[in-house]
């Protein structure tokens, strides 16, 4: 084991299955330069520029462009430096990359991973901090995975790109700097499996990505509470690991949903819609999700606080779930 | 253009007949493969949208025949022509447009997402323009494996309005990519004349402000577009660098097949007929001394040809229902009936 | 009262609000040809090239001078043609449209209405028959509403051209030809008010668009079969009217969200997710969805079809819903 | 190049030192904002990144100063001097730099959101490219009402890869639109040069091959860009159609104010401080006889100035965290606090 960043680790896993597999290759703006937050760093000296390659900014070509060049035996790797500017290359990726091997009748894969970094980070306002994963996640084609720690950053890029398949890579910003315990070894974690970062009895706490951590601590406060907090880190938001998430609502009959995207049409109104259509008859409070309110994201920081799920909420709304009678107030939308 | 008019004289003076027979024998395939499935429309066998090339047969059949199946080619939703140039099975694209299991697709694209790997067709296209970056993808990681196969893009006159025209050109330059671009400017964007929609001279000139090495040539004479296209070819097989050709045509049909083009008169549409590209060639076949039942025998070859791609696909058998949940995606696929 | 197409009714919007107000204007490709469908026959010819605007293939410029045009005092009506295109234009209708009037602290608005036709229609297959709904239900600042009836199509797009809020406006095709009963007299559908389509005790039907047809004829089968439907169909997706359906679940006590789009984070989840939450302990069955499986739509009617929502799966659901304990098996995914 | 060095000597003869006494006094401005803004940002203050356009004055007090208030401006991420150029107040965006409620947006859009619609500043933009467009459809609407007020849209050398670029200055062309498109040339895509991720020969061969008429000058001289700017800007509001500028020039610092640029070398740099567009302008006043003193004066009052903004936005309000749900949209805005 080994002390790494999130940042580290994504730069290893690169670099790991670029020496593995020669046809990966990697593209985006910047990426000579080691890529705008460094996660490319030195890598095109190791590879060289026809491997860690520079492009204009032209997003769409650069997301068209791998569209093409997965199709003719390679595996790129998209850049696209904020998440938000993938919206310039969308029909790029739902239209084409997520479609082609379903329309075109199986006669070929996209492997293209295209990593899309969101969420909140120091005032960088409403065009370069959505989390949008509830797109994709909506997308038939496309899987969407959501890291949250060193070691999965590690392993699950790792795994993404050695998937077949169009996969949707969102790091957080927030987390670059986030250190933790990587192995040392060759390190795969399973695109579709969630971890159970906390075991708990009382509440099943759903989350990912940045959310994990505030999520443990909360969980951590609370137990001194004698409410004991299961927080599963999804990992992968699609395929989501509904048998995990089911099974441990089963156990507890409690879910809390916290996500940093917009509440409205989130993910997590698809993890709270399938633990009430499904287990109903488990659940001893209603099912409820925390996530930001449906306002862009703001530059100042008391305007961008607005946005943040804080600890507070999570700890309000797991004591108002463990209470013996439900609130029933509807909430204002 | 005073160059490729002698470049064609020229050729027409040495025509190489047996290489052009093919030639007339494919432009044939086209019109007649179209005209079966236009008719096939009308009886509601062909079941969504097609955009025939009627017409437009020169481009396919005078850029094709210059390539390996090993290049690549992406095409438009008008791109049954290219389709057959480049090796498709006509019969698994008649299968393809009646939705049949045994289609290029299994059924599901349909005319406007028909794709043949196996011979190097990467794809028509359902977006405009989509297909431009693609290819510039696919000439990428050509370029990359140091192979000496080449991509072809091609695309109407509409898609010089989009983007990825743009980006795409440019980055072919900027990789010096393996990669030929054909605009086959039928002057029409759907319903409305493109040059109505374009600024400045069109699409040699943006080529050419894109650092590409740019052609116009008459769309409608596939000796000129074969010329054109081999040097072209060639110059881009030897590490060229990305070209671009642009094909001057008409559409005999509307947008697609139902539509009545009441945007355009008579006239003008009679004018093209006259410059109809297979009777063009059958002309300089004739002048080069070719047998008129040889060249009679394309035709009638292809007619039986089409008329039995016809019959089979009609009696082709349905997919599978189950087929729509297969081929979506290797991790998270959904079960079938389960959501 | 007329009898009057969907398509005429949008016709009939478009002319009246225009007629009205000379700010309003309409963008996209062949409009004077009358446009894809033909819901722009003849506008041209009343109100000039300068107000029906033939416009070059370039969605990216189509929204994007929409948005600036609308931001200088005009109220731009853009065509889409199919949503799918719409997503050459996401940047400058999620990062710009949405958010412009927000980022710059309020002081205009961007008073624009995009068209943007979803749905499956006669083997159009992968990228012409999308429903996306949801993606723009997700982003904060759009209004997004989906007409199902030629009244609404009427008066819902006049309400829509005169917000002053960006509104993604989502006829859908396979409804162009449908007809149905328009009043004569200015008639105007207030933005935001579901419909009561059929008033019924036993189970609430949440649906849009398209389905609301299946939803009623199914309602009429169910009926007699001593089954009493309740057929809400929400019009506006955001704001939805979380006050018209949280009222009829809370009297019948079932829900159950019909939708075309795949079902895997389509709005359906917020619906169904918000009862979920606001309505645990009234619920007499688990909340339930039906929607498209997360595939793509294929070209071939045989696969085309696994996409629909059928009749009998509606009728199964609700004989399901009503039968006194409810299923407790998991779906899988 | 040649033109517009024979047109920059003209008037540099005949300099109306009374005119351009203003503009050497907003060059300071804008550079004393942004030296200021860096600072302040060392201390916390400034909130999120700041794109500084030191060194490249000239481009923003070239152009704007031939503007109207009522003509209308499209920026980009780099946008502090074309904003304070058309007039938009420095402590309202100094205030907006610091996040707080009296901030030209209350502190909502930060520096590349600065908009000022009272002063005909249509806004900042995070997105590259996306002003074009946006511009574009002012200009239509200005257009449409038979204004003949213009828009003037401002882009760096980066933005020309964009399909943006492509589709806006083709619309400008076929609706014959008033607007100025401004290319302000730094060389740098963020830390990359952009030569290297551009192909063909650059931005005014391909604003030409859209059909605009389009011009290079030295944007790091402002007395060139003003008067290449007032020709176009003639042009265009006598309904001549939609021009292109491009403004060669140089950022002296990082891409942020934080990139501590090591892509380039300490000469290169050096070379273009020897340029630097404020000193070239007083050396043509003081050629021109202009005082010492009033030059000098320029510069003191923008830096007192420029103290006090400092000081007043430090000491300002922070926006009421209720704000962050005002102003979303009319119909469906949240409720504070519930969801
Ligand atoms: C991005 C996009 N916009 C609009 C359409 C609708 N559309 C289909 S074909 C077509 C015209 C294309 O014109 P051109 O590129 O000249 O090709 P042609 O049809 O003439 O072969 C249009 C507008 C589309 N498919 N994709
Ligand atoms: C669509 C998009 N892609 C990438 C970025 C990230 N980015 C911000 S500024 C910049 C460089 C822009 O270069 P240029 O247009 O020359 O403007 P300059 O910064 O030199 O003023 C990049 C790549 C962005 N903001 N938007
Ligand atoms: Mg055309
Ligand atoms: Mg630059």
């Amino acid at each position: 084991m080994a002390n790494t960043s999130y940042l580290e680790a994504g730069h290893r896993a690169l670099r790991e299955e670029m020496q593995r597999d020669e046809r990966v290759w990697a593209l985006g703006e910047d990426l000579g330069r080691g890529g705008v937050f460094g996660q490319y760093r030195g890598l095109q000296d190791t590879f060289g520029d026809e491997r860690i390659v520079d492009t204009p900014i032209s997003e769409a070509c650069i997301m068209g462009a791998a569209v093409g060049a997965a199709m003719t035996d390679t595996r790129p790797v998209v850049e696209m430096r904020f998440s938000d500017f993938a919206l310039c290359a969308v029909d790029e990726l739902v239209n084409q990359a997520a479609k082609a091997r379903f329309m075109f009748g199986g006669q070929m894969r996209v492997p293209l991973v295209v990593r899309e970094p969101i969420g909140i980070w120091r005032s960088s306002a409403a065009q370069h901090s959505q989390s949008l994963e509830a797109w994709y996640a909506h997308i038939p084609g496309l899987v969407v995975v959501a890291p949250s720690t060193p070691a999965d950053n590690l392993g699950l890029l790792k795994s993404a790109i050695r998937c077949d398949d169009p996969v949707v890579y969102m790091e957080h910003k927030n987390l670059w700097g986030f250190e933790g315990e990587v192995p040392e070894d060759e390190h795969l974690v399973p695109l579709g499996k969630a971890e159970i970062a906390r075991a708990g009895r009382d509440v099943t706490l759903v989350t990912w990505s940045a959310m994990r951590h505030a999520s443990l601590e909360t969980a951590e406060e609370l137990a001194a509470r004698g409410i004991e907090v299961e927080v599963i880190d999804l990992r992968t938001l699609w395929p989501w690991d509904r048998d995990t998430v089911l099974a441990s609502v089963e156990r507890t009959g409690r879910l809390l949903v916290a996500q940093e995207a917009v509440s409205v049409a989130g993910f997590g109104a698809e993890i709270a819609a399938t633990v009430a259509e499904t287990l109903h008859d488990r659940l001893e409070a209603p099912v409820r999700r925390l996530g930001a309110p449906r306002i862009p994201v703001a530059y100042a920081p008391p305007l961008e606080d607005r946005v943040r799920v804080s600890k507070d909420e999570i700890v309000e709304a797991v004591v108002g779930m463990t209470r013996t009678s439900p609130s029933r107030v509807p909430a204002g939308q | 253009m005073t160059q490729n008019a002698a470049r064609a004289e020229e050729t027409s003076a040495n025509l190489d007949s047996e290489r052009l027979l093919p030639v007339l024998s494919l432009m044939w395939k086209i019109r007649l493969f179209e005209e079966t499935a236009i008719e096939a429309q009308r009886e509601g066998l062909v079941l969504g949208a097609i955009h025939p090339s009627i017409g437009q047969e020169a481009v396919a059949a005078g850029i094709c025949p210059n390539l390996r199946q090993a290049d690549l080619l992406l095409s438009t939703h008008r791109g049954h022509g290219h389709t057959l140039a480049k090796g498709a099975d006509p019969l698994a694209m008649m299968m393809e447009l009646f939705g049949r299991a045994e289609g290029t697709c299994g059924g599901k694209g349909g005319s406007m997402h028909i794709a043949d790997f196996g011979v190097g067709m990467l794809g028509a296209n359902g977006v405009v323009g989509a297909n431009i970056t693609i290819g510039v993808g696919a000439a990428h990681a050509l370029k990359m494996r140091r192979s000496d196969d080449i991509a072809v893009c091609i695309f109407g006159d509409g898609a010089i309005n989009r983007g990825p025209f743009l980006e795409g050109l440019n980055w072919a330059r900027v990789y010096d990519l393996p990669v030929l671009f054909v605009c086959e400017d039928n002057g029409f964007s759907a319903t409305t004349r493109t040059r109505t929609l374009t600024g400045g001279p069109g699409a040699v000139a943006r080529a050419e402000s894109l650092g590409l090495p740019a052609e116009e040539v008459d769309g409608n004479d596939v000796l000129g577009v074969d010329a054109a296209a081999r040097t072209a070819i060639d110059a881009i097989r030897q590490g060229g660098g990305p070209r671009f050709l642009q094909c001057r045509t008409y559409r005999m049909t509307g947008h697609t097949a139902v539509d009545p083009a009441t945007y355009r008169d008579a006239a003008e549409v009679e004018e093209w007929r006259a410059h109809c590209p297979i009777a063009r060639l059958e002309g300089a076949l004739r002048l080069a001394g070719v047998d008129e039942a040889r060249m009679q025998q394309q035709r009638t070859e292809a007619e039986q040809y089409m008329q039995d791609v016809y019959a089979r696909a009609r009696d082709a058998e349905w997919p599978d229902p189950a087929q729509a949940f297969a081929d979506v995606q290797d991790i998270g696929n959904p079960a079938e009936r389960a959501y």
